[in-house]
């Protein structure tokens, strides 16, 4: 199934775009996607935390993600 | 809800409209936490900020926070202000200002709101120095 | 000291001057204490309220707890601002801002500032009611 | 010897003057003041405290009182 990536933040330094159109096997959860993204960007496993959001919420790790969601990576914040 | 005013801002902000926001005759103490840009961090000379924001999320997790503090502590108003883009030394970056019936709460409520902001809101901070930049907390 | 503003006026105060004197570079964190006139005490409705002040000694021992904040606690600045006279509701009474280099200290350096003032500076206050007036905290 | 009073907030109200000029024995120490005075006005015993001041600044019970000293009369202060 098709996902759209939004990337902010160093996540987008590691990525090298803001958006990013991506193909993941049918019934995969936000675990499968951030294994997937450490996998093709070994950078994300250096950060202090890697989180993920559907529809503007935080998801874990068990979220099963749908066809044409649009997932937010969320590096470690720092508002303030 | 007219007892909480987020706002994400490109513009300069200023302490004055969140105070002014949570003054009601009804509260004896206001406590306004205001963060601005640094000159040093770890030793290393501050150019100027830059902060990104995923906006519709950022506003809604501000509201989350605004929302547990009329909950939490004996709180009548709260404002939330945030900075987006280049932010100058000196300048604010963010502003957070809780009125309560007794000082106390309100201490105890300001400070709460910004350390759950740092934590949850989707908001993320860079440091430019004169040779180089950093995403503030990215790294362990 | 240019790093302690001390201030006890007649004149309507605001937080801007104290925010302002206390902004500085090295800081990152500010936090201001307002304290305002506020309607009900004890469930009566109070109507303004009048201040009196030893002044020279409530200036001094303003000073007093300035210079505790700096040595107390890593702050770099500090203001101080106290109403006298007639102070009508939503005013502000006082104003007390602390600038620290992270946000933590600055929290708790004004809780203990605001704290001691009420416990040493020579200032009285006066609640105006409809039916009479009080010296507050006079009695047991 | 002779003192100035001077008093402030409910102290004021309760001699009903500003300043007052006593006289006290020479040797008296603020404890020995605040008796005569609670003597004198017995309102002042039902306050939550009674501080004194002189040159500025707080005094304790064995201050001793010299000649001409201005003594600031300090009822449970209320600021902020």
């Amino acid at each position: 199934m098709k996902l759209k990536l939004k990337a902010f933040g160093i996540a987008k330094d590691i990525i090298g775009h803001r958006e990013l159109n991506i193909v993941v096997p049918t019934g995969s959860k936000i675990s499968d996607l951030k294994k997937s993204l450490i996998d093709s960007y070994p950078a994300f496993a250096d950060l202090a935390s890697l989180s993920f959001a559907v529809e503007e919420e935080y998801q874990e790790d068990d979220f099963s993600l749908t066809e044409n969601n649009e997932v937010v990576i969320i590096p470690p914040v720092a508002g303030g | 809800m007219q007892n909480i005013d987020i706002q994400l801002s490109e513009a300069p902000i200023t302490s004055i409209a969140a105070e002014a926001h949570v003054t009601n005759e009804e509260c004896g103490g206001i406590v306004t936490f205001v963060g601005t840009a640094r000159k040093f961090t770890k030793g290393k000379e501050v150019v100027r900020l830059e902060f990104e924001a995923y906006e519709p999320m950022a506003i809604k997790e501000m509201n989350k926070i605004a929302h547990q503090i009329l909950e939490k502590f004996p709180a009548k108003k709260v404002a939330i202000h945030h900075r987006t883009g280049v932010v100058n030394l000196k300048d604010i970056a963010v502003v957070i200002s809780v009125s309560c019936p007794h000082r106390a709460a309100a201490f105890e409520a300001c400070q709460y709101a910004i350390d759950t902001l740092k934590q949850t809101v989707p908001i993320w901070k860079k440091e430019i120095f004169e040779d180089g930049e950093i995403w503030v907390a990215a790294h362990p």
